[in-house]
């Protein structure tokens, strides 16, 4: 049965239904953008929902057909604006590696850390989303205090804090700031102090066990079925980290684990995350101290062009996977360039395992699934 | 108990005075005339005294300043709010039941303000002193469900509804193990009149003096008011972040800041409540023989005794909600009826037990 | 007795935890020298911004009003929104041939997304970051920015 | 399974199918006709076992649409790049694997969607950003002067 058949669309065309319907957006303030859910109730227990997507559709993809590769660096930005720099990162790796550039290793250890960095901010504002969709607005500003340290350490370095487009085809726009190992270091010392204290104030209440434990079950079947990758996939033990079985940039080099929880809730999915941001620490410490001396980007020709083929690129960002596919046709702009986001996949799920919780569930789990709406409707 | 601050002279000379100068009637209505604007200025500078409270504290809580602009450390923000409040447009809704959508603020607001009759603010300074305060306090308060439930059934909006709906199940549900703690201390004073009560805790507050029955069932009462009142993590009818504001969704300008205000007395009444029942109402603090130490605080005002304590019961309710996520409704309904409700009736046993035996103080 | 004895336990598990959070919270609330806000207005004469903040695109000036553009344009094709128009003219230099001069550097700062492309490719280093960031204005038209200030020339400098 | 075996597995497997390995992952064109069949067996043999859906697709080759599959296995961690071909540009329609693998129903709809391919047994297949009449953005002969600004 496909997803859409488990819905009964026929009820809803014809409509007349006796369902009790509600949107859940488009401004709505659990669903984090302007994503509208249609909401079928029966008392307070979701029936079955609908996500209707595309409010701030752009077309990237088109523009895409139109920009030269450095260009479209800063489109990427904007699709997953919390995991920014993985997003260019991507861009980044497919033109080096079509063009087989070798990028500095100056480059790809910087690379690194910023990715993890960019990881924990992106799930530090997660954090803080999610203890304020189940109610704890403390939370919140607790994350983004912490979230903000990081932002600060962004903008010394690339003069902007949140879409830094600093990665360039084969290196960095310019190199990092002297002070960016000593501020990353005083972060993790300063960040290591603050993580207990999340766990003490959410992972440990009772209350947010309640809200979450057995909430929004996903098996590992479901997760690979409907391609739900990143932390929220790994939650339901789909080993899908493409750090570790696409390794790219610094990851061979260093030592981490892939976080796997096998109980598929949204308290897994949340225990996840959380370790993600342990070992994300763990492997910025790795690095930042052995950052070698070197160039901050490769030799590359002024005006890119890819020679005639397709490449398949995939990173992690902070929500699971993202895939580049691209067509050039020996030009200097793609000729199509598709952008497998992990939100869109994510999302869908949503219905799957959702359906027959409660509403106040509906919110914990889009919450556990970490949605950015940019990144789905692109 | 030292007469210094007995309000009773200054209202019995306001009484003589006004008898000796027109008709009884006349007397009666005009002491009722006081007693409204009086009680309504303490609601309107309480509430919005509250609201400028809880900003701070939450501010506070979460790193931030809160409201530091309009005035000495933003203390006329919610007049200003107000004001604004006032001068905004009251949006119609479309096919919504304009008199009941309009009256339902003002059930919840009568209400809120009918409860502050019987709370005894100081020695003699209480509007009615009622035989049955108790019994009067807990029937009245749980009236404001009806406007809530009048204001999410006339929205016609979806969010308002299932708010409301929420909110009923949820005070429904609450109003026993409100009562059935108060009942602890009722028995332990042998009254339900407040000021009886009151007056049973000159030689210590009931939270002290009734053992662990006692502090278990002020607990429970912390529990099931912050429920009762939608606040905290029980906010269940407003939870922002599922319904949107819940019950209050369609109400804009000075009919939401009904509720709003009504929601912050909500939570004084509620705090007094407790105060007068286990914490001694405006009795000072004593301790045991210590009666230098007890002489200084009888030098304290009780008004002032009452605050204090009232308003460190809010500060408990504003802490449970700046730190717990929300419950879900049938997790409310587990904890009342699962949970609270046993408790209360083990804790009324017990206590029974203890009154009987004469093993209490 | 078992199931009696997990009930108050899990009361009292759960007291524990929930007066866990209390503590946090509660620990803030007494430390109020942890607040982080920053009162911007207030603090507009110590707010400084970092060395690379990217605020805007502008073209550094020296004393003689001089700046390093040449007006070839690249940072017009480098910009993915067209938020860059180089308006040049043609005159004669002291020598004789003719010589493209920049007359005007029209830059939108409304459709400008700080991708640093141009800044990037500029071979003669004329445009930077600068810092100013109160950018709000009732007229979009004002966004509309001429870097190079009025009578300025281009900086000759000694070729190495 | 390594890449030479898998290539070679696909040759021996599917002998209607084009397999090529110069790429860089190997790719797999079917006909359209042949597609739910091939997309089960590559899905169902334990040998090939592509559970994992990562990203489906389209490309418009001006004469032809290409459907773009890509596929992994979660089990022996080989990826696959399966391809069909849609040459009628008027009324392009392909079988639908949404049936295999859920995650294919949005995806579906992105690239009908964009590009105005049917997926024949879709159930809700309906415009997915964009409104209906809208036209077929990424077809490379659309145009929409009104709405799409070319910067000079």
């Amino acid at each position: 049965m496909t997803m859409s058949e488990e819905i009964i669309i026929k009820d809803i065309i014809v409509g007349e239904s006796e369902d009790y319907m509600i949107n859940v957006g488009p401004q709505h303030p659990s669903t984090h953008g302007v994503l509208r859910l249609e909401v079928c109730l029966q008392g307070e227990t979701v029936k079955y929902l609908i996500p209707h997507i595309g409010y701030i559709h752009r077309g990237i993809e088109k523009m895409c057909e139109f920009d030269t590769y450095s260009q479209i660096i800063h489109l990427t930005d904007r699709m997953d604006y919390l995991s920014a720099h993985m997003n260019n990162e991507a861009v980044c790796l497919m033109v080096e590696n079509a063009l087989q550039v070798e990028v500095p290793e100056r480059v790809k250890y910087i690379r690194t850390i910023l990715d993890e960095l960019n990881r924990l901010a992106s799930h530090q504002l997660w954090w803080a989303a999610f203890g304020m969709d189940l109610g704890a607005l403390t939370t919140f500003f607790y994350g983004l205090r912490d979230r903000e340290k990081i932002l600060d350490i962004f903008e010394e370095s690339f003069g902007s804090r949140l879409l830094h487009s600093f990665n360039y085809p084969g290196g960095l726009m310019h190199d990092v700031h002297p002070n960016f190992q000593k501020r990353t270091k005083e972060f993790l010392s300063y960040f290591r102090k603050k993580l207990p204290e999340y766990n003490q104030l959410l992972t440990d209440n009772v209350i947010f066990h309640q809200r979450s434990k057995g909430i929004g079950y996903m098996s590992k079947e479901t997760a690979i079925a409907y391609g739900v990758t990143g932390p929220s996939g790994r939650g339901s033990g789909f080993s899908c980290d493409v750090r570790k079985y696409a390794p790219y940039s610094a990851y061979p080099v260093v030592k981490f684990e892939e976080k796997l929880r096998t109980e598929g809730d949204t308290f897994a999915r949340y225990l996840v995350r959380m370790d993600e941001m342990v070992e994300s620490m763990n492997i910025i410490e790795q690095l930042v101290d052995n950052i070698p001396e070197g160039d901050f980007t490769a030799k590359m020709r002024p005006v890119l062009k890819l020679p005639a083929g397709e490449y398949f690129q995939r990173v992690e960002t902070a929500r699971g996977e993202l895939a580049i596919y691209l067509v050039s046709d020996g030009n200097k702009t793609p000729y199509r360039m598709k952008f497998r986001s992990p939100n869109f996949s994510n999302l869908f799920v949503l219905n799957k395992i959702t359906a027959g919780g409660k509403i106040a569930d509906l919110v914990a789990v889009s919450g556990s699934l970490d949605l950015v709406i940019p990144d789905i409707d692109r | 108990m030292s007469k210094m601050y007995d309000f009773s002279q200054l209202t019995g000379a306001i009484d003589a005075y006004l008898r000796a100068n027109m008709s009884p009637g006349w007397a009666v209505f005009t002491e009722l005339v006081i007693i409204g604007l009086v009680a309504l200025l303490l609601y309107a500078l309480v509430g919005l005294f509250l609201v400028y409270l809880e900003r701070k504290v939450c501010a506070i809580i979460q790193n931030r300043y809160g409201p530091n602009r309009v005035g000495p450390f933003g203390l006329f923000q919610t007049v200003a709010d107000l004001i604004k409040l006032l001068m905004k447009e009251l949006i119609p809704i479309a096919r919504a039941d304009k008199f009941l959508f309009n009256l339902a603020p003002f059930i919840v607001i009568i209400v809120s303000f009918m409860t502050l009759a019987a709370m005894p603010f100081a020695l003699g300074l209480q509007a009615i002193d009622l035989n049955i305060g108790v019994l009067y306090v807990l029937a009245v308060s749980s009236l404001g469900v009806v406007g809530i439930l009048l204001a999410g059934w006339s929205s016609n909006s979806k969010y308002s509804l299932i708010g409301a709906i929420r909110s009923g199940a949820q005070i429904v549900s609450y109003e026993l193990s409100v009562g059935l703690s108060l009942l602890t201390v009722i028995i332990f004073a042998g009254s339900m009149q407040l000021s009886e009560i009151v007056a049973s805790q000159a030689d210590g507050w009931w939270l002290f003096k009734g053992h662990i029955p006692a502090f278990a069932a002020f607990l429970i009462f912390l529990i099931a008011s912050t429920a009762e009142i939608n606040r905290g993590p029980f906010d269940l009818a407003e939870a922002e972040s599922e319904l949107t504001a819940g019950f209050h969704t369609e109400y804009s300008g000075i009919k939401f800041a009904f509720f709003f205000l009504a929601e912050f007395m909500n939570m004084f009444i509620v705090a007094a409540l407790g105060v007068t029942v286990f914490l001694g109402g405006w009795m000072p603090f004593h301790v045991g023989n210590w009666e230098g130490f007890n002489q200084i605080m009888d030098f304290i005002p009780p008004l002032v005794w009452f605050t204090l304590k009232t308003f460190f019961v809010i500060y408990l309710i504003m802490w449970f909600k700046w730190t717990f996520p929300r419950l879900r409704i049938d997790q409310l309904l587990t904890l009342e009826w699962k949970y609270l409700m046993p408790l209360c009736l083990i804790n009324l046993v017990i206590v029974a037990f203890l009154v009987m035996m004469g093993w209490h103080f | 007795m078992n199931s009696i004895y997990n009930y108050i336990k899990d009361i009292l598990n759960a007291l524990r935890s929930l007066w866990g959070g209390m503590r946090i919270t509660g620990k803030y609330f007494i430390s109020p020298g942890q607040i982080v806000t920053e009162q911007y207005p207030e603090n507009r004469a110590t707010l400084k911004m970092t060395d690379r903040f990217k605020g805007e695109i502008i073209m550094p000036h020296d004393d003689n009003n001089q700046h390093r553009c040449t007006g070839c344009g690249i940072c017009e094709i480098n910009c993915p929104n067209g938020s860059i128009k180089v308006l040049t003219e043609r005159i004669p230099n002291e020598e004789g041939k003719m010589e493209r001069v920049l007359t005007q550097h029209i830059y939108h700062l409304d459709m400008c997304t700080f991708c640093g492309l141009c800044v990037k490719t500029c071979p003669s280093a004329a445009l930077d970051y600068g810092k100013r960031f109160e950018h709000s204005v009732f007229d979009r038209s004002k966004l509309t920015k001429t870097l190079n200030q009025p009578g300025s020339s281009l900086k000759k400098e000694k070729k190495v | 399974m390594q890449r030479e075996e898998l290539t070679d597995f696909l040759k021996t497997h599917f002998p209607g199918s084009v397999v090529r390995e110069d790429a860089q992952y190997p790719e797999l064109t079917v006909a359209a006709g042949d597609l739910t069949q091939t997309a089960a067996e590559l899905k169902n043999n334990g040998d090939l076992a592509f559970d994992y859906l990562i990203c489906l697709t389209a490309v418009d080759y001006k004469d032809k649409f290409t459907v773009v599959y890509h596929l992994e296995s979660t089990l022996h961690r080989h990826l696959l790049v399966l391809k069909t071909e849609v040459p009628d540009r008027e009324n392009p329609s392909v079988d639908t694997v949404s049936r295999l693998w859920p995650t294919a129903d949005p995806h579906e709809r992105e690239v009908y969607d964009l590009f105005g391919i049917r997926f024949n047994g879709h159930g809700n297949l309906q415009r997915l950003f964009l409104e209906e009449g809208y036209g077929f953005p990424l077809r490379k002969d659309f145009s929409d002067e009104t709405r799409v600004l070319t910067l000079s």
